[in-house]
């Protein structure tokens, strides 16, 4: 029905099996529009948000697709800047998933904000020293560049390739993509580490509070850092998991070895940095304000050692100790793993630095309180999730994602279908990215 | 403005509240919410939700009975200077300018029209002395006959926080002004709370000025950002380095050492304390 | 300033896309040489002229008679202490603003002189005991503390350097009120494109902060270097 | 762009308040007996803030949250907004809008119905504590009517009273010169929770905090005065009075009391030291109220050794009367040190005596209601010297229809609510078939009223306000309507001159005053220039009597050993009702300050900052020590059920340091089933799981708490 | 922000952010402009009709 849009030389499911994941996915984010509507029209008090959790799940969320999505930043940055050429056949996904996580971290700051109509405030009124400022400018910018980077894509759908005009402008944007990309990666550069900033300058609360190298605070490079490490773990988490939707080989294993080493070395070297701040932090910073790490870790079961434990160890010197080793990175059920754990730890390590700041009571008569998020919010939380999902699946259906994708998959081949299954991954699963249609037809 | 007004009239109110003398009645929350136009809600038993820009804190000496003692902390907004004068935790980080220093007077201000919800002010504030409006304010039919046209109601969506009534301030300038005076005397401009205290715990006033009460009693150096030199004087979380402008009194050791975190020692040995001195 | 620029572009610019281009938009196959494509674009500017200048503050504003009609003109020659006459300080520094009717009864017990408005304010008015519902041209905001106290007893100021030339009015012009904020003309500027020539012709926080910039020790803020916000704010 | 930031700074539904000039006006508050000066703020006529009136003698600018919260109570929901005919059953919440004149004629017809049967004596009435023409008004009311009903709500200041005429042969109220002396051992009086004058008590204690004053806060219960005391002393409840015998014995074994006023003006003292020393050794003592041996002897050194000393009671607000004993035995401890009528001590004060109204004329039916004499026995043989019990007055009401008044005006009280043991009110109203309430507020004795004729507020009205709140100086303050009436509401005083009006004859012989304010002006005639100016008049000369002419007892000095005292000391304490197998825990209520009891209930503002650890959503805190908790199994916060002979409730527990094991403790002020929904509905009305218990001298209510269980199911 | 507003402040902040920031801008806006701009030229040019690369 549809066969003259989808890209030559690939085979795509059939149309019904398309529209039936698109409903599902599709329902989800309805339900997610609906608890943004009502977040929007009733305001804030739909959340389960307070006064000692002025920032909750939602700043969670923000943070962490925005460190995922860092993915995007850097495999642009190695493939553009530093020229690691064979990342051209990762770098359109990558674009996509970053274009995907920069959307909707924008969508949730549009909810999570008070007063939604006066957001341009941020813009007009902006008070430079505010590192939420600084976030503001570089993210909507980079999300600009991001818009760019994902038009050429857009423009080699087979149909509207056929437009001179069109064809032209890919054609050009292709040629300045390294402009961009450079610009692309200085801009997230910032902004990454401005949200890092975000935390580490905020003097009031020591559990945060990191000094200052400049203008900076610790946290900053940290964030950068941790983002261009764990993000290319999620850009290979999210392949992988479509190739398994999909059952093809989409990406050669060379440049998805490549791109784990890197990411590997990037976390290996980010544990020892964060290592040393974490102790520099425990031992010198919180101590002269009377505190110690037990003061932020042992008072309470959720936000306890354990945490820490997790994100330094298993979410850190695990994964990285996996992927810098060749066996590791090439055995695929370690990789998997490893890129897993990789995007667990930076999630987990938003998280603390998000909800662990609000929840640790600085003064000495105050409470350690626990927060729920309310249905609203998890199912706002959700709803970029499934548009992700509808994204990926329109673009992977329409538009030549994977370069590698035709040479791997010959399509003269007639392999049997087995639909069941793919439709029982399709209702089986809600929230994790499911693309059952991308199973081959 | 036709001529140039050279009056550097350099003020830093702060407050110096004595906590053996209150009581906990909690007059200064219910003053503040009168005067300012705090709203209220039908069920504000959910504390982190429950807007008292003062609001007043019961601590405990942690020992069991009958050896129990408790102590009352009222705690409206530090207005922090900071390290550097203006860098309150709040003021530095609002992205939009929506709350402010004044060198003037040295009171964190929060303009409801600007803020646009963000939150971050609230975050970076370890005193949660700053407030969300997570609901419109509703008052019941009849009842905005009693909203005072000095502070604006505020709307859904927006943070607000103690301002030492700044308006009292602004009403006791005209007045001033009209009778062409130089500057205002102490009791002229207090803030509501100080002025319904029944047991007069609150003091309030130019901690410059070495004639008011509060220079008096703290007897803030200002040399050292302000650090009390009266030793039954602490201020919240000294040794972050916020700068406050209250200053709480007691005679109890235990209260004292409450107002700030110490490692095991460094309270009973404060020249060990680091970065306090 | 910077909001002005920006309406500039608001009321010009994007009508002019609006009425020029989205009708036809452009394609790349459509035939056109340069004669026709100039034609079009002076004939879109020119109807975002007219739409800027002229239909978008009727559509902006609504306009509102005074309840009555009232002659500053004629008042001030009847009484000694000009403006503050009428619009005088109260003992606790607070500025009256527009007189009640307790201070207008004294001379207007009685219907004076000929004019229907004064008989109107003195039956419907001062007989039944009603405040008049003045549309007050310089309404601020409810955010916005503003002293008369200080600009005119501590700064000296003139009345007219705010409010013009109020005082030798014969007659009550026509409010303006603006639509979406429900604010008078007044305080946006009579000039749609932001543009003033005179003090008064526009109270909009940007005219408050020139004033305010100029004078020495207006520098509070350690956040703009100016006047602290809570200066004109509540 | 401007305009669309303007439009979404600007809600429509945000309000913006008129500016305007602003004015002040002073007035006296009458939301509790405290008699506080109040300023209003207006603007433009509408109030907008309640201050404390500075260098008011009271209170000195200082002012209380539920004074601060009146406005919400002027504006609030909780009116009646007009006169209200109940349609519906009692409390369904039903009623008809009737007019003054409607209302009027109906109560007025309703009273001469009653009347023209030949049953006067069965009008009654119960009023708040005030003393002021209101009440004054409506006490004429009944005694030209024919009854002798007329019942006011006890305080503590009933019991002092008492003492005062036993030991001193006065009719006077006490003062308490707090502010001077230099060593109080409170037997639980609140200081700070509101006992007496709140505010000027808040003040006091600073002084005392300034001057460095020794307090011992006697209480089960860590108050918040017991939290502010240099010295808590956790004793087992109700055995205050045993404590101040047992002090006593030590005072005067050591040969500590003052000499000099107990052998020159002191009458009866070896009988008085005959029945400490053999009665309340300090082992004896000890076990009973569970303080120390030493912890006594040096609470008793210390007392009679201070300068100036002073002991007082009177529970939590000193809002129920409490037992005789206590009293006397407190009362004993001062005379003991010296500490009566001079500075730092009691002081005896002249009642409130400007109302001097001409003896009204009566008609037979009149006398003949009035020979019936009075429900609840008061100033009978066996309560010789009470005069009012209201307690008493219920239970009869209670116990036998026949008996039960036929019509029942109440004015400035609640008692549906305040009442301990609320289901005996309940079936008191049950056999009452005609209840007027008069209450500007729709509260609980309101709702289960028959019509309602409502009040103006306090900052509507005029009301004189006698202080009698242990002020020591005779002080009367006078409420000014700050503002217009807001709604269709009337004066008391002038209602009831209307119903008396349009009853005719001798009733309206009595009133002949064309309306409240002009009566209110005659009777306030000398001091009413004073008062109408500064809302205050203050009797600054005054001076309580030397020792050697303030006595008016028999012997002219001090009585230890009057004959009533003498039954009252020998007494048992009155113990709480329930038996200890059953009931294992002792249910106390208190005071807390942030909650009102009283007959006003808590504004919205005040409810706002009740902690959450004594109101959570709908839920009402008990507390309970650690100990208490670990031998029953519960945990902070849990629901658990708890019963009393008299009733039971769903409670959550809150574990607290501060409280002697084995106690219970709940705030009284919680659990309104009416006024509005910031309130209603929230918490546990202890009330309705307290009985009474009558003191055998004086005939109040002498509980001070009840015994119970808590189960988990 | 632009230094019209008023919270503009001639500051080294201001300066280095702002500067920063339109650089970024500028580059990507002059970019956009000169691919746009030369795809105009190219179609007009007649190129890449259904030239494949």
């Amino acid at each position: 029905m549809d066969a003259a849009l989808i890209p030559k030389g690939v085979k795509r499911c059939p149309m019904w099996q398309f529209l039936l994941a698109l409903g599902v996915v599709g329902a989800v984010l309805a339900w997610g529009v609906y608890a943004m509507l009502l977040c929007w029209i009733k305001g804030l008090n739909q959340t389960n948000m307070n006064d000692y959790y002025g920032f909750a799940l939602w700043i969670w969320a923000d943070l962490a697709v925005i460190a995922v999505g860092g993915g995007a930043f850097f495999t642009g940055f190695l493939r553009y800047v530093i020229g690691k050429n064979e990342l051209k056949n990762i770098i359109n996904y990558a674009v996509l998933i970053g274009f995907i996580c920069y959307s909707s971290a924008l969508l949730i700051l549009a909810i999570d904000v008070g007063q939604p109509l006066r957001n341009w405030f941020i813009f007009w009124h902006a008070n430079i020293h505010s590192m939420l400022t600084e976030v503001a400018f570089c993210l909507s910018c980079y999300f600009g560049v991001l818009c760019i980077e994902y038009i050429p894509l857009i423009l080699e759908n087979r149909q509207i390739d056929k437009v001179p005009f069109f064809h032209n402008l890919s054609h050009n944007l292709h040629e300045t993509m390294a402009l961009f990309a450079a610009t692309g990666a200085f801009l997230s550069f910032f902004h990454q580490g401005s949200l890092g900033g975000v935390a580490g300058v905020m003097f009031g609360r020591p559990f945060a509070f990191r000094e200052h190298i400049l203008v900076w605070p610790y946290t900053f490079f940290l964030f950068t850092w941790s983002a261009a490490a764990y993000g290319p773990c999620f850009t290979l988490l999210v392949t992988w998991i479509t190739e398994k939707i999909t059952r093809k080989k989409l990406v050669k294993d060379n440049v998805i070895e490549l791109l784990a080493k890197i990411s590997g070395w990037m976390i290996l070297s980010y544990i020892i940095v964060k290592g040393i701040d974490t102790s520099y932090w425990a031992n010198i910073t919180a101590k002269s304000m009377g505190l110690s790490l037990h003061d932020f870790y042992g008072r309470n079961w959720f936000y306890g050692y354990w945490m820490l434990f997790t994100e330094l160890v298993i979410c850190g010197v695990v994964p990285a100790v996996i992927l810098i080793t060749s066996h590791g990175r090439k055995t695929a059920w370690l990789r998997v793993t490893a890129i897993t754990l990789g995007v667990v730890g930076v999630c987990l390590n938003r998280w603390v630095m998000v909800l662990q700041i609000m929840a640790t009571p600085v003064m000495t008569f105050d409470k350690f309180v626990l927060y729920y998020p309310s249905w609203q919010e998890v199912a706002t939380t959700i709803l970029p999730v499934a548009y992700g999902i509808i994204l990926i699946l329109i673009s992977y259906r329409y538009l030549p994602i994977f370069p590698q994708e035709a040479e791997l998959n010959p399509i003269d081949t007639n392999e049997p279908v087995s639909r069941e299954t793919a439709i029982d991954a399709d209702a089986g699963t809600d929230s994790t990215d499911t693309a059952a249609d991308m199973a081959p037809a | 403005m036709k001529q140039a007004q050279k009056e550097h009239t350099t003020k830093r109110y702060g407050m110096v509240i004595d906590l053996d003398k209150c009581t906990g009645c909690g007059s200064c929350m219910v003053a503040c919410m009168s005067e300012n136009n705090v709203p209220f809600k039908t069920d504000e038993s959910n504390k982190l939700d429950s807007i008292t820009w003062m609001q007043v804190y019961k601590l405990t000496n942690g020992k069991s009975y009958p050896n129990t003692e408790i102590c009352y902390l009222p705690r409206p907004c530090q207005h922090c200077a900071g390290k550097h004068e203006g860098h309150s935790p709040c003021v530095s980080v609002c992205p939009a300018t929506a709350t402010d220093y004044s060198k003037e007077t040295g009171i964190v201000s929060q303009i409801y029209t600007r803020c646009f919800g963000c939150r971050y002010c609230m975050g970076a504030c370890p005193y949660h002395a700053r407030y969300f409006n997570w609901w419109d304010p509703v008052w019941p039919e009849g009842m905005e006959k009693y909203l005072s046209p000095d502070v604006s109601p505020r709307m859904r969506g927006i943070v607000e926080k103690c301002s030492f009534c700044f308006h009292r301030y602004q009403l006791a300038r005209n007045k001033v002004y009209l009778e062409g005076r130089k500057d205002l005397d102490e009791d002229e401009y207090q803030t509501a709370c100080t002025q319904a205290c029944p047991a007069g715990a609150i003091k309030f006033g130019d901690l410059y000025n070495p004639e008011h009460e509060v220079h008096r009693i703290a007897q803030p150096d200002m040399q050292h950002g302000g650090r009390p030199q009266n030793p039954h004087v602490f201020r919240l979380l000294e040794r972050l380095g916020t700068n406050t402008k209250v200053y709480y009194m007691s005679e109890r050791r235990w209260v004292r050492k409450a107002g700030d975190n110490y490692l095991p020692g460094e309270f009973e040995n404060p020249g060990a304390v680091a970065g306090s001195h | 300033m910077s909001a002005v620029d920006d309406k500039v572009t608001d009321l010009t610019q994007n009508p002019a896309d609006d009425a020029g281009e989205s009708p036809h938009p452009p394609s790349e196959s459509e035939e056109t040489t340069g004669g026709s494509i100039l034609l079009f674009f002076i004939l879109g500017l020119a109807a975002s002229m007219v739409i800027g200048w002229v239909i978008f503050p009727k559509l902006l504003y609504s306009e509102k008679k005074q309840p009555i009609n009232f002659n500053h003109a004629l008042h001030v020659s009847e009484v000694d202490d000009e403006c503050e006459s009428c619009h005088f300080f109260r003992e606790d520094g607070s500025f009256s603003g527009i007189p009640k009717n307790e201070q207008c009864i004294d001379c207007h017990e009685e219907v004076n002189g000929e004019s229907e408005d004064e008989a109107i304010f003195v039956e419907e008015y001062i007989a039944k005991d009603r405040e008049v519902p003045w549309l007050v041209y310089s309404r601020q905001p409810d955010c916005v503390f503003f002293s008369h106290s200080a600009h005119v007893n501590g700064a000296d100021m003139e009345c007219a350097e705010c409010h013009g030339h109020i005082g030798e009015s014969e007659k009550s012009r026509v409010y303006e009120e603006n639509r979406i904020s429900g604010y008078s003309r007044d305080i946006w500027g009579k000039n749609i494109a932001g543009f003033k020539r005179n003090s008064w012709d526009r109270m909009k926080m940007d005219d408050c902060a020139e004033c305010h910039a100029e004078a020495d020790g207006h520098d509070s803020s350690v956040q703009t270097q100016k006047d602290a916000c809570f200066v004109c704010h509540k | 762009m401007d305009d669309a930031s303007i439009w979404s700074q600007n809600w429509a539904w945000t309000p913006v308040p008129a500016d305007g000039a602003v004015t002040y006006e002073n007035s006296t508050c009458t939301l509790c007996p405290g008699g506080c000066g109040i300023t209003v703020r207006k603007v433009e006529g509408r109030a907008v803030k309640i201050e404390g009136t500075k260098g008011h003698p009271v209170n000195d600018g200082g002012i209380c949250i539920l004074g601060l919260s009146g406005l919400q109570l002027l504006y609030g929901p909780t009116r009646v907004a007009s006169p209200l005919k109940r349609i519906g059953e009692r409390g369904d919440g039903k009623w008809q809008k009737i007019t003054w004149d409607q209302a009027i004629s109906e109560v007025s017809a309703k009273l001469a119905e009653v009347r023209a049967a030949g049953n006067s004596h069965a009008l009654g009435a119960i009023t708040g504590p005030d003393r002021g023409t209101v009440s004054g008004l409506l006490e004429r009311f009944l005694l030209v009517y024919g009854s002798a009903n007329f019942v006011r709500t006890p305080t503590m200041m009933d019991n002092f009273e008492h003492v005062l005429y036993l030991t001193q042969g006065v009719e006077a109220t006490a003062g308490f010169d707090i502010e001077n002396a230099d060593l109080v051992l409170s037997f639980g009086s609140g200081i700070i929770e509101g006992w007496g004058s709140p505010v000027r008590m808040f003040k006091a204690n600073a002084r005392l905090v300034e001057n460095g004053a020794d307090v011992f806060q006697i209480e089960s219960r860590l108050s918040n005065t017991a939290a502010k005391s240099k010295h808590w002393v956790p004793i087992n409840p109700g055995t205050e009075a045993d404590l101040a015998l047992g002090l006593a014995h030590i005072i005067i074994g050591k040969g500590l009391f003052d000499y000099n006023f107990v052998s020159t003006h002191a009458h009866g003292f070896e009988a008085f030291k005959q029945l400490v020393q053999t009665r309340y050794t300090p082992a004896v003592v000890s076990e009973k109220t569970g303080v120390a041996p030493g912890k006594i002897e040096e609470m008793a050194v210390k007392f009679a050794r201070a300068a100036k000393p002073l002991a007082i009671c009177g529970r939590g607000k000193g809002s129920a009367p409490g037992g005789l004993k206590e009293f006397l035995a407190v009362h004993m401890l001062n005379a003991l040190a010296g500490s009566v009528n001079r500075q730092g001590g009691v002081l005896q004060m002249p009642p409130p005596d400007y109302i001097r109204w001409t003896e009204p004329v009566t008609d037979e039916l009149a006398a003949e209601g009035l020979r019936k004499g009075r429900l609840d026995g008061a100033g009978s043989d066996q309560f010789p010297s009470s005069r009012h019990l209201l307690n008493r007055f219920i239970a009869a009401a209670a116990e036998d229809a026949t008996a039960a008044p036929q019509v029942l005006l109440v004015a400035g009280a609640n008692p549906y609510y305040t009442f301990p043991g609320t289901q005996v009110v309940k079936k008191a109203f049950d056999n009452i078939p005609y209840i007027v309430s008069f209450s500007s507020y729709m509260d609980e004795t309101a709702m289960n009223a028959d019509i309602i004729l409502p009040n103006h507020v306090n900052l509507e009205r005029y009301e004189d306000v006698p202080v009698i709140a242990g002020l020591s100086k005779p002080v009367v303050g006078l409420s000014k309507p700050v503002v217009a009436p807001q709604l269709n509401t009337r004066h008391i005083g002038d209602t009831i001159i209307r119903i008396a009006k349009a009853m005719g004859g001798h009733i309206a012989g009595a009133f002949e005053w064309d309306d409240y304010q002009a009566c209110l002006e005659e009777t306030l005639s000398d001091k009413w220039d004073a008062l109408s100016g500064s809302c205050i008049w203050v009797d600054d000369a005054y001076a309580p009597p030397a020792p050697d002419q303030a006595f008016n007892t028999y012997s002219s000095k001090f009585e230890f050993n009057a004959g009533q005292t003498q039954k009252a000391l020998n007494a048992d304490n009155p113990l709480p009702e329930g038996n200890t197998a059953e009931y294992t825990l002792t249910l106390i209520p208190f005071d807390a300050m942030r909650l009102a009891n009283g007959y006003i209930g808590n504004p919205p503002f005040m409810t706002k900052i009740v902690a959450d650890t004594v109101m959570k959503r709908k839920d009402g805190f008990i507390e309970i020590n650690p100990v208490t908790a670990g031998k029953l199994g519960v945990k902070q916060g849990q629901r658990v059920t708890l019963s009393t002979p008299v009733g039971e409730a769903k409670v959550r527990v809150n574990i607290f340091e501060g409280i002697k094991p084995d106690i219970v403790a709940i705030p009284r002020g919680l659990g309104h089933t009416a006024y509005d929904e910031y309130l209603a509905g929230k918490g546990v009305n202890v009330n309705e799981l307290l009985g009474t218990v009558e003191d055998p001298a004086s005939g109040h209510d002498a509980a001070w708490g009840i015994r119970a269980k808590l189960t988990t199911a | 922000m632009l230094p019209f507003s008023f919270e503009w402040v001639w500051d080294m902040g201001h300066i280095v952010f702002h500067g920063g920031l339109w650089y970024a801008l500028n580059i990507i806006g002059l970019g956009m402009t000169w691919c746009i701009g030369k795809a105009i030229y190219d179609t007009i040019k007649g190129k890449g009709a259904h030239d494949h690369h």
